[in-house]
């Protein structure tokens, strides 16, 4: 599956884009979370606070207990400040 | 499409003119325009999620034609960099009488402000710093619901 | 000054521009265009009483300058003859944040309508007739004594 | 002192404006229109209905029973329509 980071998650992740083939067990947000934590120390900084981050799986705003399996295009963001 | 993304300005009496082109049914016509504040920010640079980005203001448009009479929306939002005083966002409604206008206008600018996926980044002396999303954003929004449609 | 009555057509980006020329501490631009409605009408001329109208609408300015943290205010209203679709009357106002420009536009709008004295005429296929001034104007201006300032 | 009328008013007193002094005792507004319908029948006729009538003196709002002494110019409408 695709994953998309936005704004300062991007820039702390390194990358906008990526692909990632998750292990089973890796079936909500959460738990994708937590497995790119484990990867990589980027990922543990990014996401060391999860409260600030929002989801969209498939384009649509999600909960981080949403189910991904198969989820095309998940993408994690800080809250959003347009306007 | 009476939603849009893009880098380059907009000219508010074309789009307001474009809102009642052709009719006469209009008696109000309402606009919010936003513009990059000053201060000791140089630069804004606003990044956005294609494709989820006209998803989201296609759907806060629907909310508001479900919710109040209009005769038309428009809402276009620049993204890429901006200076200060610089036009960023735009939304207008058209109605018959301006309590629909008014209120629907307000509303899909309190629903674009927390629910369409734009970030700021502002440019400083001191550097780059991401823009912090408002309490009081949430706020506005979160009026809405306790707020049905008032007046028309 | 920012009160003007004119019988010729006005521009709202040209008037929104003039808001916030060579200031960067806008945010906030929220305008209202009203527009002649046709139907059955084919030409609405207004009348107003020299002297006394731009007192009036001077008057209600203050006090929208007096209740909201704002930047500017435009306010115009043509005269004359006017056909179906033509601009009749423009309000904007300037502010750092979006719900004091949103408000006090909406102030104005409703006390200009009550207070300042314009009087419409239409002109239909079964001849003329004057307006009659509308019952939701007045409780519409009287919420904003309901109503002290909510949100700045 | 000068008499404004505007919009039907002004129509059904077939003038705009005239200048006129009323006798001692014409104290106010009200009293100004009673001198006035007295005075001739298309007064009578424009001023039948009193509720629909608003009031300025020297420009700013008034009552009905506000005094006229030293009023410069008094004008006489409908209720306001612009906007």
């Amino acid at each position: 599956m695709k994953l998309l980071y936005f704004a300062w998650l991007r820039e702390r992740i390194g990358t906008g884009s990526e692909e990632v083939t998750p292990p089973e067990g890796v079936d909500t947000v959460e738990s994708l979370i937590d497995w790119l934590k484990q990867k990589d120390p980027r990922y543990e900084a990014a996401f060391a606070e999860t409260v600030a981050i929002r989801v969209a799986i498939d384009q649509e705003q999600a909960d981080f207990d949403a189910p991904i399996a198969g989820a095309r295009e998940i993408a994690l963001f800080p809250p959003v400040t347009g306007g | 499409m009476s939603v849009r993304i893009q880098e380059k300005d907009f000219d508010p009496t074309t789009e307001l003119e474009a809102l009642s082109a052709g009719r006469d049914d209009i008696g109000a016509l309402v606009s919010f325009t936003g513009l990059v504040r000053g201060g000791d920010v140089s630069e804004m640079t606003l990044e956005h999620y294609p494709g989820m980005t006209e998803k989201a203001l296609e759907k806060i448009e629907r909310q508001a034609l479900e919710r109040w009479s209009l005769q038309g929306v428009t809402i276009i939002h620049r993204v890429g960099p901006l200076a200060p005083g610089a036009r960023i966002v735009f939304v207008a409604t058209a109605s018959r009488h301006r309590a629909a206008a008014f209120e629907a206008a307000e509303f899909l600018m309190d629903f674009l402000k927390t629910n369409a996926p734009f970030w700021k980044k502002e440019s400083t002396a001191d550097g780059e710093r991401w823009v912090d999303a408002r309490e009081t954003d949430d706020k506005a929004v979160a009026r809405w619901a306790l707020n049905p449609k008032a007046r028309d």
